[in-house]
């Protein structure tokens, strides 16, 4: 079957990351010459049931589906499956109910990268915050994992405190690495589960006035980030591959659609990008 | 030179006014001249208190015109007539209760000195403002918590302050007593010596010879009869008015059973407004209480009625101790209070007559808690027919006049046949037709062996209505005095102690 | 009896005039979106997508009927959204990790439910708390305790009967789901129309010193409202646990609004006294066909804030307009 | 005159009264609050951690004082989250994209802001939309435009000398975003308290019918109240971005319950007439410490929305029972 309309039900398009994808899927089906009706669920699980539905009824011939919430709810994929649509799911799956196929960033691994390497710049040892992504997320489960297996390889770093963001955002990043670097102003690393956290923290230590180096590493590569992380506005980041994340979920919507099997999962791996290669990734996001 | 010379200040001509497909003015012409007093009087619902709301600003006729000196006149605010020099004051118009004494008299035309509020002078103009009228508080105490009549005397006083060329006053003495409303008619007749002319509402139709220079009578919206001079009889007033003659105001007062339904034993309220109070009131009896403005009368029937706390002390019913905790307490046992603020406490003003009757009779209208608009709209309709409430059942009670909101008050409380039914200032603001229709009421509930008591700052109301009269001053029993014995000197040096 | 035949029948209908009179403007607005949208997109008049729309709006319309009572009496409830994700939460705490058999895991959360809504109630009668505040702080403390059951994870693995409620279509037409809408609908409906206690909601709304002297026990009704508006954000949990088969933490985000801009769109006045359930029920359909429709359009998530944004003050403009 | 000397003291301060009177509650939790965080963290007491919470409450703060005026007349205003973030997005887009000069577009972004509570307001007065609905609309209108200005993209790279604004203490001790905000505090204590402007959004907020009797114009001032909020809205979206150092359609995202819950913590009434500046000050800063406080401790987010809830019941609660 050829796919001439891609359903496609995207978590949080608030979201820098969510929004890059978004953007990679609509610019490659649009060469290929493929309609896609996007629609925002706004982080809410609910709506994302009632738009899967609203996708289904304008006929796709394919879906491509990031689930939304702190979970990847099981039903969307389920209402796809019932109508006979190949499902693609993006960066979470649902338990009990996986897509056709799966991609998404190799979050642990990636995150373990960005540790490690900033925890070399500080010469493997200090003490160290963490502040995470939204609790229980999918990502912030995977990038927390990751990270404190770096922190356990090197026995000189110690995580004094960790808090967690609700929305991701750069305020709560700024607001939290003031306090907690309040509660702790001698700590020399820091590891914010995203780039916007992570510009907030480098913001909080820009200006707590703490004598010694601290390194911050980020996550997701956002395109307004790099540039600054370029300039040496943070130390640290694993850039995802948004827009190769989009293509490779359409050309598996092709492919499902024509009748092949794909693998159930399909991680692509961040690029540890630090100030020396970042320019390579503003010039062209992979 | 008599006033009557003069060119007058307001002339309209043929003014209309229309709400909805309801004309209640049809063509209205008066004149007001500097110094003078003009009474305008009329039934409920004449249209007395419409056509003074478009003279100062706050509704717009549908059609005729005005003058004012001579010039076109049509504010399109109020603001716009106030600034021409017409003042008003509104009947039951509310205060802002959150704010002070001094705010509230000048709300809206704020003194300032150098683009800042001034304070001092307004509380020092409110206080001398509030003096006048014999009001002695301070002018930045909050308005909340004032009783009526002191915060009828606030809104006196803040139209006394305004400056006015014309000032029109909307039942003004409503919630007063008589010595209030005797500093408010020196307070009237400096005004007139100053040449500002007076439009004067009242329903105190003895008041009216007293102060009126000339008398104007409406009646279903068109003006009826104009009397050149104040001292007209009361009598030919009343005829005017209602379009035909009434006998008598206060009907026979029925002679009460000798055993008594309602005993009140050394009731003391916490905040101490009043204490030690005991009465009986047997079956079929007025009981009336008096006093001066503030005397605790209010406190005192809606203690015994549920509303407000009770310190210590009883209310005895038909001999079981029944003191109410709350008003449903209090119903239950077949004591309804008709409350002294409709506005306030007496009806949904944006709810239907119907639905207002509703509120007190859920139990009588409703099958096993079930109501269907049918029964409820019959139910309400015969009371809104036996209490001669002039208007629709669906109507908003809020579109009613004054006087037509007070029926629907006591239809909604009597459509319960209580036992024991208060009556706080039952006829504040309702025309003489109305008011002897409501003492008729009050004798065919005594007759019906219902204990009936009436709080009123009205002395010849509660003289003629009682058979005992407890004359309250300061919180205290003053005394309790026989039909007999009552008259306005025996009361008053009680009320005065 | 000089009451006229005409009075009579505007009388007989005294409340039901009054409770669409104020939503008429809804009402012939959510005529024109329809019409608009069924010449727009050919599907947007299935009978499919009309089903999809009325299993979209369930959520919302039950937790609808239970604002309307609180904003009639003059209140409000912020609580609404993580009452439903605690509800969820604790239905699926006991039912798959506890181990009770789901109906009693329900059963319980809706207890859960209705404790939410009587904490506030007494916060707001007793000490004397804001309505507005009252709610927030339980908005803030729900959320707060569904988030605590399982540290921020969903709970999945629910028994197969419980999902298939919410898509199996009865009769070719009902799910359970929208049935139970349905159903809560038409007991707001009576309650509010036909007795007293629903009369009584309108006179405390209305001007409660009036109620209370009218021997309406003013705090025990307030307290009822809330308790109910708990209980059916609580159903609305279990509903929409159903549609998701899974429970999470994070459900109901901001649904206080939407709740409340249903109810208001449909006429119910947030100042207490005035309104109903036919309005609600208006107001739940204006956003929900508003919401399937432009997905039909394929309009773009950020024009489609703007669009609901101004159809909604279109909507409630040409009510208000109407009456002046 | 008989003014006594009690009468004297009381009157002297008749509104500083009332506008205490109804947040001595508040003001205590604040203080136990201090207190109690004072002993379980040293950091807390310390100067910076303070002047830490300065900084993190100006844009709440900034936004507070326009709510605190819409609520004295009785209304409210949802909008000021998305206004906030298309403030920012518009000054963003005419510095960044169109290439203005920075100041330029910043005030130009205030104009833009400042229109959108004049929408408000007319929406509220001339068409009679009730403003929970008007502002709610607007809400969704301004996230909308603010997300299409750049397809949901951040902007960035402001010079240098625009985000220091934030950080700079001056004397040791004031940022410049924290001047702004006291400037804005100071100047919204007098107009409410000092000018004849002031007093009227009182006398509206206690009865719009009496205040237009009185001659003061109701819609007026209603909408001046709007155009106030959305322009503090405004102001606060560009010291937010000062603060991040750039610019994002998703800043914002339920600071108006934030913004509301601050105002009536502070003890002014949602039905209007009663509050003031002050007040919200307490409100603003109880939030703020609340926050900071929590996560010096490193209570968990869970944990910490319980324990706000809880307090800001207790605070409102404590006032609300001492008034009885
Ligand atoms: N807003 C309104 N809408 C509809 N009808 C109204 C409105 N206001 C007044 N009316 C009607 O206009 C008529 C005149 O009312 P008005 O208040 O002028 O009477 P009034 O002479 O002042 O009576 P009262 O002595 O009882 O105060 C009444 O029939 C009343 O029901
Ligand atoms: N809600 C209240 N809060 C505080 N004080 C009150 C309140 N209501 C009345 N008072 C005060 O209690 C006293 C008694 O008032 P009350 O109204 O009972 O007197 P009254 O004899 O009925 O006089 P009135 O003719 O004014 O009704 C007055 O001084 C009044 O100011
Ligand atoms: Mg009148
Ligand atoms: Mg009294």
């Amino acid at each position: 079957e050829e796919v001439k309309k891609i359903g496609l039900a995207v978590s949080n398009l608030q979201a820098d990351y969510f929004n890059q994808i978004k953007i990679g899927v609509e610019a490659y089906a649009k060469e290929k010459g493929i309609e896609v009706i996007t629609v925002d669920a706004k982080n809410d699980s609910a709506t994302q049931v009632s738009q899967v539905q609203d996708l289904l009824t304008q006929d796709i011939d394919a879906f491509i589906y990031i689930p939304a919430g702190a979970a990847a709810a099981a039903v969307p994929t389920r209402l796809a499956k019932e109508a006979g649509i190949p499902v693609v799911n993006v960066d979470r799956n649902a338990e009990g109910a996986p897509g056709d196929t799966f991609i998404a960033t190799d979050n642990a691994t990636s995150a373990y990268e960005v540790c490690k390497h900033i925890i070399g710049l500080a010469g493997g040892q200090g003490k160290m915050i963490m502040i995470h992504g939204q609790k229980g997320t999918t990502p912030e489960v995977e990038r927390t994992k990751g990270c404190m297996k770096a922190i356990e390889e090197n026995s000189g770093v110690e995580l004094v405190a960790q808090q967690w963001s609700e929305q991701w955002s750069q305020a709560e990043g700024l607001n939290i690495g003031q306090n907690l670097l309040q509660a702790h102003p001698d700590v020399s690393l820091i590891f914010a589960q995203a780039d916007g956290l992570a510009l907030g923290a480098a913001q909080a230590v820009k200006v707590s006035g703490v004598s010694q180096r601290v390194y911050v590493g980020g996550f997701d590569g956002d395109t307004t980030a790099l540039p600054i992380l370029a300039e040496g506005g943070f130390d640290a980041t694993a850039t995802q591959q948004v827009r190769g994340i989009g293509r490779l979920a359409v050309d598996s919507a092709i492919k499902l659609a024509a009748g092949e099997t794909l693998p159930a999962e399909q991680l692509l791996p961040g690029f540890l990008t630090t100030p020396e290669n970042a320019a390579k990734f503003v010039a062209e996001h992979p | 030179m008599t006033a009557n010379d003069l060119p007058p200040i307001l002339s309209l001509r043929q003014i209309r006014k229309v709400y909805g497909s309801l004309e209640v003015l049809h063509g209205i012409d008066l004149d007001v001249r500097a110094g003078e007093v003009v009474a305008l009087l009329g039934e409920n619902g004449a249209g007395k208190s419409t056509l003074s709301k478009i003279i100062s600003g706050a509704v717009q006729p549908t059609a005729g015109s005005m003058s004012w000196f001579g010039a076109p006149y049509a504010p399109a605010t109020p603001r716009a007539a106030m600034d021409a020099g017409v003042g008003m004051i509104h009947q039951e118009l509310k205060l802002l209760p959150q704010l002070s004494i001094a705010e509230n008299v000048f709300v809206g035309r704020y003194l300032t000195r150098g683009g800042r509020i001034d304070r001092q002078a307004m509380e020092e103009r409110a206080h001398a403002g509030l003096q006048r009228l014999g009001l002695d508080v301070s002018p930045r105490r909050l308005v909340e918590g004032l009783s009526t009549a002191k915060q009828q005397l606030i809104e006196i006083a803040k139209a006394l302050t305004l400056n006015a060329r014309l000032l029109i006053l909307d039942e003004p003495t409503a919630a007063l007593g008589g010595e209030e409303t005797q500093l408010l008619f020196r307070q009237i007749e400096r005004l007139k010596a100053d040449g500002v002319g007076i439009i004067y509402i009242s329903h105190r139709l003895e008041e009216i010879r007293q102060i009126a220079d000339r008398i104007v009578v409406m009646r279903d919206g068109a003006k009826v009869q104009e009397f050149g001079r104040g001292d007209v009889p009361v009598r030919t007033i009343v005829e005017a008015m209602v379009g035909r003659s009434l006998d008598r105001m206060f009907p026979p007062v029925p002679v009460p059973s000798d055993d008594i339904m309602l005993e009140v034993r050394g009731l003391s309220s916490p905040s101490g407004t009043f204490s030690n109070i005991d009465f009986t009131v047997k079956r079929g009896e007025v009981f009336g209480i008096a006093g001066l403005v503030g005397a605790g009368r209010t406190e005192l029937v809606r203690a015994i009625t549920g509303a407000d706390p009770i310190a210590t002390g009883d209310v005895v019913l038909d001999g079981a101790v029944i003191t109410p905790r709350s008003p449903s307490d209090a119903i239950r046992n077949g004591i309804v209070l008709v409350p002294e603020d409709r506005k306030l406490q007496g009806l949904v003003l944006e709810h239907s007559i119907t639905e207002n009757i509703g509120y007190a009779n859920f139990d009588a209208v409703s099958k096993a808690g079930w109501i269907t608009s049918k029964r409820l709209s019959q139910f309400a309709n015969d009371y809104i027919k036996k209490f001669g409430v002039k208007g629709r059942g669906e109507q908003n009670a809020g579109e009613l006049s004054g006087g037509n909101q007070q029926k629907v008050v006591l239809a909604k409380w009597l459509a319960r046949n209580p036992r024991v039914v208060v009556l706080d200032e039952p006829t504040r603001g309702i025309d003489v037709g109305a008011r002897s229709s409501i003492y008729d009421t009050i004798m065919e509930l005594a007759r019906q062996g219902i204990a009936v008591i009436v709080v009123s700052s009205d002395l010849e109301e509660v003289l003629g209505v009682s058979n005992r009269i407890m004359v309250m001053a300061q919180g205290k029993q003053a005394g309790i005095l026989d039909r007999e014995d009552a008259n306005d000197v025996s009361v008053m040096e009680l009320a005065t102690i | 009896m000089s009451i006229s035949a005409t009075d009579q029948e505007r009388g007989a209908g005294a409340s039901a005039m009054a409770a669409l009179r104020g939503t008429t403007g809804p009402l012939i607005g959510l005529i024109l979106l329809c019409i608009f949208l069924s010449f727009a997109t050919d599907k947007f008049m299935s009978a499919r997508n009309l089903l999809n729309i009325l299993d979209q709006v369930t959520v919302l319309g039950i937790m609808a009927v239970g604002m309307t009572m609180v904003i009639l009496i003059g209140g409000i409830d912020l609580a609404v959204g993580s009452v439903l994700a605690l509800t969820m939460m604790v239905m699926g705490y006991l039912a798959n990790q506890v181990g009770l058999p789901l109906p009693v895991g329900i059963l319980l959360a809706l207890g859960v439910a209705a404790a939410t809504g009587a904490v506030s109630g007494i916060l707001i009668t007793a000490l004397g708390v804001p309505a507005f505040i009252a709610t927030l702080a339980m908005m803030s403390v729900a959320r707060g305790l569904a988030n605590m059951i399982t540290d921020g994870q969903q709970i999945v693995g629910f028994p197969s009967w419980f999902s298939l409620l919410a898509y199996t279509r009865y009769g070719g037409f009902l799910t359970l789901t929208v049935a139970v809408m349905l159903v809560v609908f038409v007991l707001g409906w009576l309650y509010l129309r036909y007795t007293s206690g629903g009369r009584s909601l309108y006179a405390i709304g209305g001007n409660q010193e009036v109620a209370r002297l009218a021997g309406i026990n003013v705090n025990l009704y307030t307290i009822g409202v809330y308790v109910v508006s708990g209980l059916l954000a609580g159903l609305a949990g279990v509903v929409l646990a159903m549609r998701l088969d899974s429970v999470q933490p994070t459900a109901g985000v901001s649904y206080e609004l939407d709740t409340i801009a249903a109810v208001v769109i449909g006429g119910t006045s947030l100042s207490g006294g005035k309104g109903g359930i036919l309005g609600t029920i208006i107001g739940v359909l204006i956003i929900g066909v508003l919401r399937n429709g432009l997905n039909l359009l394929g309009v773009s998530p950020f024009t489609q804030a703007v669009v609901i944004g101004v159809v909604i003050a279109l909507a409630v403009a040409a009510e208000a307009i109407k009456r002046k």
